[in-house]
């Protein structure tokens, strides 16, 4: 099974055109997303349930991520969080329809804006809490921070912070399925400016060239720091740019918690049976500054006010409750539990221990070889 | 006045000076810098002058050379030394040997402005203290200024080196506060400088240390060890003839360097002094360097990773005995 | 005028579309090369003379270059000549089309394979002889050898040797002329192999986005070394690749001079009259092996057959002397011219000199500041 | 048997024994690798595990190391250290870095053997020596094989190694013959080795180098000096041991070095041995480094700027006085 040989199963063009109606430029929010064409499946695979229960854990977990990150402001403030900390708030439906839309066997390599994919993931609260106040009870025992959240037991792998420097390592773990034979997808998560990194194109072709199982996904949020999307490319439509590496791609309404939950299912069910790597363009919006230290002078309030009218939170709440599938008494139950476990997970990780200095040389190298590591008798 | 605002002061007077100057790099202009360092210069100079890149390090590095090729004297900003892995096949393949690979015809006017090193809490990829690699390298000028002074006046007479020239600005030194001379441009960017004179031993720092090497020197006075503290200011040509006059009355010389030790410029300062003075040394030349580890997050663990006064104090003592 | 401004002025798509019905794959040498929609003009610029005029240069051009570097194979069998080696024999025309279409004021950045370039620009056969043989008449004192031409009287910035790295520079170049107001062009020279490295995307992005006066040309000959373009490439259609940087982008026959020469004189006219980067492919093959190390073992002997049924140099020839333009005396006077230039270049640089190796340390760094560098008073 | 050829024994040896274990790279296929070390292996291994890759050094070292995480063995090579500048991103941010980052979870079980030196007339864009450079780097193992033994004998070892293992295979050894036992698999990889005992001088040496070093010392014998040399092996970790066992044996040093002088791994070397055998020390450390120049192509000017033989017996002969 030679890549010349998997690459005739490629279809000789992008199975779907970039979409193009939707227009996600600063002025007009999207409101017509282009959706791939299927249809709805709901529940997580596996699991039972509705259609509605499933959008309302849809809904937990965008308010989860949503609130933890607010949380995150008020112990930044607090000294309680140091260094660099992004936050994704106003991406959650980013974060939660395309993470739910995974399973436990695939892989997630995202960025240092990665609280949501982390906790969508199923990595604890408290963990991340406790590395985001670097702690020896967190992910990565407070070595990470914020940018940094590594867990094995979820595949979860980062947490980077070198922009573009996460795809080369999805398309080496999608090498490593293909070559054991294993139907498993690696989702790959990085923003719009990543795009313009020379590492997004090597990475897009030897993904397309060797047809892996990749799933590109790029929360395009319309700035890279201060840099507006149309001041970096000179392709302004990222699918467009995706699809000439003959990857199939879509741009999807990343403000539309449903959309995302299935263009991610349609395009991960896509890349498992075989069909190499797609690419997905979330099309969405950070609310809050780049970091704690941008003062965000390069966007216009009004901007950043037509985009809050489009709050995927909200967008949910009313379309349930409207469909009479969320009572108001249950919404409060759903904000409570919410609120109970980033306390708990905020009281978990105050109550965290420091690592003992003298551990400080630790893990530089292998305590001792992996798990069936190749080794001399 | 701060750090920050001398290095933007250095960056005003350029562009005003010499209309072939411009400054490139990501979000320089209207994010203001990533450490606020060009805040305001956009709406001064425009946006040809003060030119957001996309982000594509070795593009626009390597675009900043050919602009100096073509008769331009470009300033480029990458965010930090980090990211300057990205563009290092332009630095060193293009930048540093066009000029004698071409046989003296090319030279490359070209200044590259990074951040640099730790103590903020940035965690692994965000930490590095690479400019003691850039100084291995032929055809690169390195400077580290360390002072308001330096920060204010370096740039001016980096720009007037027809060869390229990398300046390592240490991020914990952006808020650093102080006077500034009215008639501040221009300093001598070939030589060290004595930033305490003492006679019992040479502190030999740069950069981010300088302050940590100033600290153990008070500490060491009340010890009644009288430190010289040298801020080696240029990092490739060092001034060894500074060095070495400094250890020729002290006998001892200790090296800071926030760079992981193994391969550090300190090695080499300390190869050099041992080269030349060995027979004047009363101790061997001591190291004081970063623990050699990629940078933890946490805080007592990034204290306990660099070098601190203490540290230097420590092994002043211990040369001492 | 910021970049911003300038971008208005470059059409929405390409202004031409990527041809798609030249063949230029192993199996099909090109037989219907897509041309430009220009008619040609044939003399060069400012010369007088007759469009036959301006062919017999460019067959002259392409024996030069031809007959040069099948004497350099002789001098690195004598071990006259050291190092790596890379001949352009087959693929002349490309070099001699499009170096021939520049004004002395444009810039070439070309590669490692730059000897028909080099020649082509006009620097002296004897100072590029004297450079492959190591010596101080050398155009860079024998420091560069074969790889590192370089020549500031003619505006040549190399002989790159790192695959794709020259193309930043060229950006570099051609953002120099924009901030300065000069109606200039740098011509950047590249292999289908550069296409895969991240410089090339980056580059291209950046001097579309910047509408910069680059002309991108890749000479697709098939191969990076031993790597096919399908092996290399998940879209093999180069022309289509860069069009997706919303550059003009076109496919020529680089086994035909004349079709080289009026596709890059349109391209060229259109980055100096400020229609912002252009892109062409010219699809050619080259003879011998990479280097004068390759074994040739990726390559079949029939393949190689097929393309030198296309040689540029005997079809100009017989299209010439078909058309009564080229008589039987004049060819071999052209050929004798030929031959002497070259014994004269390798007299020239067998009686050259080795720089003093007292030299060794000069121009690591500059002696004095060039001309007009700013400087302290 | 060449050195090439006991290379390309190592790796046929790792793909037979192990088969998460492949080789990727540019060319090492159909082309049979640049310098022809895999020629052959496509056609016993096929495609899959001899797998050319794009020419895309940053992707594929990436792919490297993200297939290492996913349970392979790979086995990158980037044709020479030249190029990987392109990949440095990738091998100093992720691979050296995963597991420390992590929190001890991501180990990168990742070897990358690339092609170092000069000494083959390919001028300043392929002749660097910069396996010093990645001795900076913590979370790295740095290999230089010198002899047919080490080519053959440490890839095995360096796969073994949980964490990622450079290989720096100097250019000028591939031709080099000799004999090499019939069970070669397997030699220790963190030790240095003495290649010739000697009571007078310590040389320490690595890889392209240890041969000028051994024929100094030939020379020196005829001197009547007794010269010790010291084939490094490792590069980092330094296996400080031998070192000084040996200096504190002859009491004198001299490190060569490939490298350019200014900040190469011989500074390190000579800062340690100062650091450990001050008192131990007859004379000062010395250093036979390349000139630090971008390599020219002309034969006589690259033989000027290496280190030779009479180099090294002349920075002998100047510490014995
Ligand atoms: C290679 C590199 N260059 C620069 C940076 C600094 N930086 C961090 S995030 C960022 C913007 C990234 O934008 P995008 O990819 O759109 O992601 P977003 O932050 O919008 O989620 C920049 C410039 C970096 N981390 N890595
Ligand atoms: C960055 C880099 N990687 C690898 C090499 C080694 N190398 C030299 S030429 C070449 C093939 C280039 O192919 P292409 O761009 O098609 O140009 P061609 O040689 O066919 O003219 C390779 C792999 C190099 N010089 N630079
Ligand atoms: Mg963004
Ligand atoms: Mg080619």
């Amino acid at each position: 099974m030679t890549p010349r040989a998997r690459k005739t199963a490629v279809p000789d063009r992008p199975i779907a055109q970039p979409g193009r109606a939707a227009d996600a430029s600063p002025d007009a929010p999207a409101t017509s997303p282009v959706r791939p064409p299927v249809t709805r499946k709901a529940p997580k695979d596996g699991s039972a349930g509705t259609a509605k229960d499933h959008e309302r854990h849809l809904l937990h977990q965008m308010l989860r991520i949503r609130h933890f990150e607010e949380r995150c402001v008020e112990l930044y403030s607090a000294s309680a969080i140091r260094g660099f900390l992004h936050l994704g708030i106003g991406e959650e439906a980013c974060a939660v329809g395309l993470v739910e839309a995974l399973s436990p066997e695939d892989a997630v390599v995202s960025t240092y804006r990665e609280h949501g994919h982390a906790l969508a993931r199923g990595i604890s609260m408290r963990s991340v809490m406790a590395e985001l106040e670097g702690k020896l009870e967190g992910t990565c025992r407070g070595r990470g921070g914020s940018m940094h959240i590594f867990d094995a037991a979820t595949r979860f792998f980062g947490g980077n912070a070198i922009v573009g420097g996460g795809l080369p390592l999805a398309v080496g773990l999608a090498l490593a399925d293909q070559l054991q034979d294993r139907r498993r997808v690696t989702a790959c998560i990085f923003g719009d400016g990543a795009v313009a990194e020379g590492e997004f194109h090597e990475s897009m072709n030897l993904a397309a060239l060797w047809h892996l199982p990749v799933l590109f996904c790029c929360e395009n949020n319309l700035y890279a720091m201060g840099t507006a999307l149309a001041r970096a490319q000179s392709e302004t439509d990222l699918s467009l740019k995706a699809s000439s590496y003959r990857v199939p791609a879509w741009a999807v309404d990343g403000m539309d918690v449903l959309a995302v939950d299935a263009a991610a299912r349609h395009a991960a069910s896509a890349v498992r049976d075989g069909g190499g790597p797609h690419f997905l363009e979330l099309r969405t919006y950070r609310y809050r500054a780049h970091s704690m230290y941008d003062p965000d002078l390069y966007r216009d309030k009004a901007e950043i006010e037509r985009w809050r009218a489009r709050d995927p939170i909200p967008a949910l709440t009313e379309a349930l409750s409207a469909a009479g599938a969320l009572g108001e008494e249950e919404r409060e139950r759903m904000e409570e539990e919410v609120a109970a476990e980033i306390e708990d997970a905020v009281a978990f990780a105050e109550a965290g221990t420091l690592e003992d200095v003298a551990e400080l040389g630790r893990f530089v190298t292998s305590e001792r070889g992996p798990e069936g590591t190749p080794c001399l008798p | 006045m701060t750090y920050r605002e001398a290095m933007r002061a250095a960056i005003r007077e350029a562009l005003n000076r010499d209309e072939r100057v411009f400054l490139m790099g990501e979000d320089v202009g209207r994010y203001g810098g990533c450490y606020a360092v060009s805040l305001g210069l956009l709406e001064e100079f425009g946006p040809e002058r003060i030119r957001d890149t996309p982000m594509s390090e070795s593009a626009f590095v390597g675009a900043g050379i050919g602009a100096a090729l073509g008769g331009m004297r470009p300033i480029v900003e990458i965010m930090t030394v980090n990211f300057s892995f990205l563009a290092l096949d332009q630095i060193v393949n293009n930048a540093a040997t066009l000029l004698y690979m071409s046989g003296g015809q090319f030279s490359v006017p070209l200044v590259i402005r990074m951040t640099t090193g730790a103590g903020r809490q940035l965690a692994a990829q965000h930490s590095h203290s690479l400019e003691g690699w850039y100084t291995h390298i032929p055809g690169l000028r390195i400077l580290a200024p360390a002072t308001l002074e330096d920060a204010r006046g370096m740039l001016w007479p980096a720009l007037c080196d027809p060869d390229p020239v990398l300046i390592f600005e240490n991020g914990i030194l952006y808020n650093m506060e102080g006077e500034l001379s009215d008639n501040p441009s221009g300093v001598d960017i070939t030589s060290a400088a004595i930033r305490r004179a003492g006679e019992d031993v040479t502190v030999i720092a740069y950069g981010g240390s300088v302050r940590a090497a100033l600290a153990a020197a008070d500490t060491l006075a009340g010890d009644g060890i009288s430190a010289e503290v040298i801020d080696l200011r240029s990092l490739r040509p060092l001034d060894d003839e500074a060095i070495f006059a400094s250890v020729g009355r002290t006998h001892r010389a200790v090296v800071v360097d926030e760079g992981w030790r193994s391969g550090s410029l300190s090695a080499e300062v300390s190869a050099r002094i041992t080269e030349h003075a060995f027979y004047d040394l009363d101790a061997p030349v001591a190291r004081v360097c970063s623990a050699e580890v990629p940078m933890p997050y946490a805080k007592h663990l990034e204290d306990a990773a660099l070098p601190q006064a203490a540290d230097v104090a420590a092994a002043v003592h211990v040369l001492g005995s």
